[in-house]
């Protein structure tokens, strides 16, 4: 019932691990796919490798968290060798997570792993740790990320689709995806954390995070997430990755009636624990008893109408 | 406590020796053994710790001095605020007769575990050891709680050699029907085998890079396994081993690298 | 102890009703001081009445509010008329909040009400509802907000001061801050709603607000607020009304060590009753005794050090 | 229930007579006599209804057509979903010996309260009013609960004329020690100079324009008092009324300009 394909790939379930989450060794992603998950997301990765930012770095808040992890990664020589592995074991979807602090630099990821047939790259343009020369993310930036699209398509080809990852803020998230549709993109994921957000302890009287401010994800943002991925409903024709504060079936169902094709759950995870994909499953099916779906597609996007 | 950062004073420090102390706090909340908090020095970092102790009063951690965190830790004074948010993690499970195996730091979670043992009226002997005496937690109250045999690599203290060095003849010689251990994982790589050989059940308190001690940044996944450390560990028994490939081998560092 | 000078005005504490809650009428706002908060806002008025959007224009989530109301107000006549029966019954601090549809209608409104003498004007440029002839809030826009702030100073003269009220989004608040102060804002209250944002009713498949998006506050915010008060902090040295998901003494403490002179309440008011103010000043006096400060100025800004 | 926005399906409708209608919803929360739900109609709008009756099974709700909203209510059907949020607002509170006076739609929240107070034992009777007998609200029921007395301003059931017509004079006779109203405002404004010169404790429900029904826009609030009738209402007694000054004069409507 929950089967659903997208592009090439066959999911068993629509939810997707979102990036950052979980994602950054074969053996974490296929683990999370064997609680119920359809597809994994990498970690976001460049070319050399990162620390990210001093701990904390993540920080649980009453409604979601923060997180300044500063996109540390092991680079794409240790992740084309999680992602061969992965491959290895499984055939179940992962999608690649890239990024990089020049436009190049996205290029040069994307030529590193076409080879190992990701099922998408998913571009992350929006990350508040990947700035432009002008300090702000190229996802800010209409024709940075027109550019970048161009450029990772291109190398992708025809055969690996390409998503872009897009945030709520910036010059306005429809008229970003409808520059991505425009330049290539096979679909957009919305969204990334939002904010960025601080919190202080009045105690010690200092910000908690060592990079003091961090994105914020989870419940919190469940609201602004729905509302982006409306906006690109009807923006653009492409797919969308629905993600953010996506914590129970009720949340992923609106996602869907927004437009989301396939649903990102990260700090879903966290909240819930690894399980969630369950809960999750199990709702929407009850869900599409009650009201006589029989697949996703049945109720996407309704609530345009 | 919970998951949510606070910072609290710390009550008392007692230094056990050059680099290697307790520090007390307040007990605002619950620990099994075995569990760890994270532990955040404002301005500095935030790293994992076992909780080495827990009384009706305290919670104690205990910490040697080893790269820049804890180093700065042996800075600290009593009344500074650190933030503690926890407890994190699967603690030991409790069993009858056994073994508390502990390698230099690794001492620090048995000895919580040894107290509530000896509150259920478990029997149970220590085996402890250190490169040298001032480096070795707790051994005059380990022995007054329970048989305690110490080595120490220099032979400052106890035997002198490895303290897995008689592990084979102690295990065949004495009624012991459960392992626990601790410490650096060269331990566990002697100790499994012999352990696995002899059908005898155990449980390692392990440790790896950790960034976010609440099972979503997957920096502390094991090789094949898929298990979160810092959620279905830090104590993993003989059946959750069977599927760690990285055991010795390998383990990642902040980025995700794998090192050896 | 909590006692406050805000320019000419003198706060019995260092509360301030946010603009949109309870502010529409004199007794309303003489009734929230009477409940131990310091200042009161007005709802954010201009020249013609607006019914704002149907209901529900007011929505609880989990995590916050989500409202459209459209900037429904009674109209500057008749807010005129408010005040002045305020001023007759008290002489505790009134901020009038005021809004144009145009540049010009700041300017409008502004004269409108200089003569009632207000402590404080402040210019609402960040409503998602106010948008200017390009489609995005004034408050987008440096150069809008910029001649909107010397508009309205220019009226108010030197002794009613003007606080320009800004959201998280746009160009960056701390940019947007400068722009304020070097046209001669004398305060930035920081900040409106988030987002904005969409929830959708599951079982009927339609968004649940009249105007299907509506600005995110409340405790899902808090982080974002501290965030762009610390930030705005860091860029002007007027003092800032910090505003956005206070609900407790220890959001209250956060905003003022990132520097807030005052804390603006709103959603708290629903969250914890029209009490929260007597709480959140219990639990400040208990703070400044723990560490031994005297005024709110002895722990302003100090997350900074 | 609660704040949040939630659909349930209509389970039943019962026409009282031409745009008089009740709507019943499964009882999925509880909720006190006075207190009131806002109804969402999707694609329409969201207003406030009081609750006219809780059973084991049911929550009722009655409305009268009138403008865009509850003329569009008049057009649902069995099974449709309708948004409900609440219970809103301060209950009646119960006493014995009581006259429960209700003028046209107002005679809703009266008929949970009889429920209530005839549960309790309490005796009480009802003094009921419409323009004319088809928009009498729950004759037949009242009658089969307490005395009740019907007023139509046609005459075409009961006696001719407005429901306080004979207050005075029925206040004098009975041994009546409390007053409940809820109708029209006028009715207040006719029944409290005769109440409080009797020094006759009562509570009237009352209605303004209502945006939130959380106590935060403002919307609803009475001169002088600052109350808000959503939050501290709908249920006013004498003691809040007493600074009420804008009773039967003024009111504020969707924009908060006053209107008479
Ligand atoms: C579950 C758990 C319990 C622990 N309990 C104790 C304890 O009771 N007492 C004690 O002294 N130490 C304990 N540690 C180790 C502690 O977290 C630090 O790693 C140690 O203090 C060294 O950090 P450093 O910054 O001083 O040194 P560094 O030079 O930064 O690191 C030294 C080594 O420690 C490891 N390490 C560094 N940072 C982390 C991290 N965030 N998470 C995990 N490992 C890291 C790495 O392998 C590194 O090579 C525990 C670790 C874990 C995972
Ligand atoms: C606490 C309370 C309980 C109520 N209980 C009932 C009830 O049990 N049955 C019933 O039929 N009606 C009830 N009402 C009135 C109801 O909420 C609507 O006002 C009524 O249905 C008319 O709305 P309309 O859109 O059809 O007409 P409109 O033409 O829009 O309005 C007619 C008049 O109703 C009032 N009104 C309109 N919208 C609102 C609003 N959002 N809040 C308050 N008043 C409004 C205004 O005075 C307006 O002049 C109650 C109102 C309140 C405040
Ligand atoms: C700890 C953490 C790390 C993240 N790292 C990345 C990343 O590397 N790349 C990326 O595109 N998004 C990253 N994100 C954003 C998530 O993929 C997701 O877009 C966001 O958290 C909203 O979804 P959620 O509310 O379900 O978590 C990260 C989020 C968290 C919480
Ligand atoms: C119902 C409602 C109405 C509001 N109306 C206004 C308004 O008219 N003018 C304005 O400047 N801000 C308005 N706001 C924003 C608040 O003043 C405040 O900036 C925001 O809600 C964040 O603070 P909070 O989390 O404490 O509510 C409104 C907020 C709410 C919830
Ligand atoms: S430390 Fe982040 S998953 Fe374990
Ligand atoms: S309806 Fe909003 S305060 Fe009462």
């Amino acid at each position: 019932m929950l089967k659903t394909r997208f592009f090439k790939a066959e999911l068993e379930t629509p939810f997707v691990l979102a990036s950052g989450i979980l994602g950054l060794t074969a053996s974490s992603m296929i683990r999370v796919l064997d609680f119920g998950c359809g597809a994994v997301t990498t970690k976001s990765f460049n070319m050399e490798w990162r620390k990210g930012h001093k701990a904390p770095s993540i920080l649980p808040f009453e409604n979601g968290l923060l997180n300044a992890v500063g996109l540390s990664n092991p680079g794409a020589d240790e992740m084309v060798r999680e992602i061969s592995q992965f491959k290895s074991r499984t055939n179940r979807p992962l999608f690649a997570s890239i990024f990089g602090r020049t436009i190049d630099e996205f290029g040069q990821v994307a030529e590193k792993i076409v080879g190992l047939q990701p099922d998408l790259i998913e571009v992350n343009v929006s990350c508040p740790n990947v700035r432009s020369e002008f300090g702000r993310p190229f996802g800010d930036s209409p024709q940075d990320t027109a550019a970048i699209t161009r450029l990772v398509k291109n190398i992708a080809g025809s055969h690996i689709p390409v998503s872009m990852k897009l945030g709520p803020h910036g010059p306005g998230i429809g008229l970003m995806a409808k520059a991505c549709e425009d330049n290539g993109a096979d679909a957009i994921t919305a969204i990334n954390t939002v904010g960025p957000g601080m919190l202080i302890d009045i105690d010690v009287r200092k910000p908690i995070l060592a990079n003091k401010t961090g994105g914020v994800s989870g419940p919190a943002i469940l609201p602004i997430a729905v509302k982006s991925v409306y906006e690109v409903y009807q923006a653009v024709k492409i797919p969308i990755i629905g993600t953010g504060g996506v914590t129970t079936a009720a949340d992923a169902i609106q996602m869907i009636l927004a437009g989301a094709s396939l649903v990102g759950v990260g700090t879903a995870v966290y909240e819930r624990g690894i399980e969630v994909f369950h809960e999750l499953a199990a709702g929407i099916e009850n869900y599409m008893t009650t009201y006589g779906f029989k697949t996703i597609e049945d109720f996407r996007g309704l609530a345009h109408e | 406590m919970s998951d949510l950062m606070k910072t609290y004073p710390i009550l008392k420090i007692i230094d056990h020796g050059p680099g290697l102390r307790s520090l007390y706090f307040e007990k605002t909340f619950e620990v099994q053994p075995g569990q760890f908090i994270n532990l955040w020095l404002p301005g500095v970092d935030e790293k994992p710790f076992s909780v080495s102790r827990i009384t009706a009063d305290f919670i104690e951690v205990s910490i040697k001095a080893y790269g820049p965190f804890s180093q700065a830790i042996m800075q600290c004074q009593p009344g500074q605020r650190l933030g503690l948010r926890g407890p994190f993690g699967r603690p030991f499970s409790w069993h009858n007769n056994a073994l508390l195996i502990g390698g230099g730091i690794g001492i620090a979670p048995l000895r919580i575990l040894g107290d509530t043992l000896s509150q259920k009226g478990f029997n149970f002997s220590y085996l402890i050891g250190a490169v040298t005496a001032h480096e070795l937690l707790f051994p005059e109250e380990m022995k007054r709680q329970a048989a305690t045999r110490i080595y120490t690599d220099d032979g400052s203290l106890g035997k002198k050699g490895r303290v897995t060095a008689d592990i084979e003849q102690i295990l065949d010689s004495e009624k012991i029907e459960f392992v626990y251990a601790a410490g650096p994982e060269i331990m566990f790589v002697v100790l499994k085998p012999i352990l696995d050989q002899r059908r005898l059940p155990y449980e390692f308190c392990m440790e790896r890079y950790m960034k976010c001690g609440i099972g979503i940044c997957g920096q502390c996944v094991l090789d094949d396994s898929g298990i979160r450390l810092c959620v279905e560990g830090p104590v993993l028994n003989q059946d959750d081993l069977k599927q760690v490939t990285e055991l010795g081998s390998v383990h990642r560092d902040a980025s995700g690298r794998r090192v050896r």
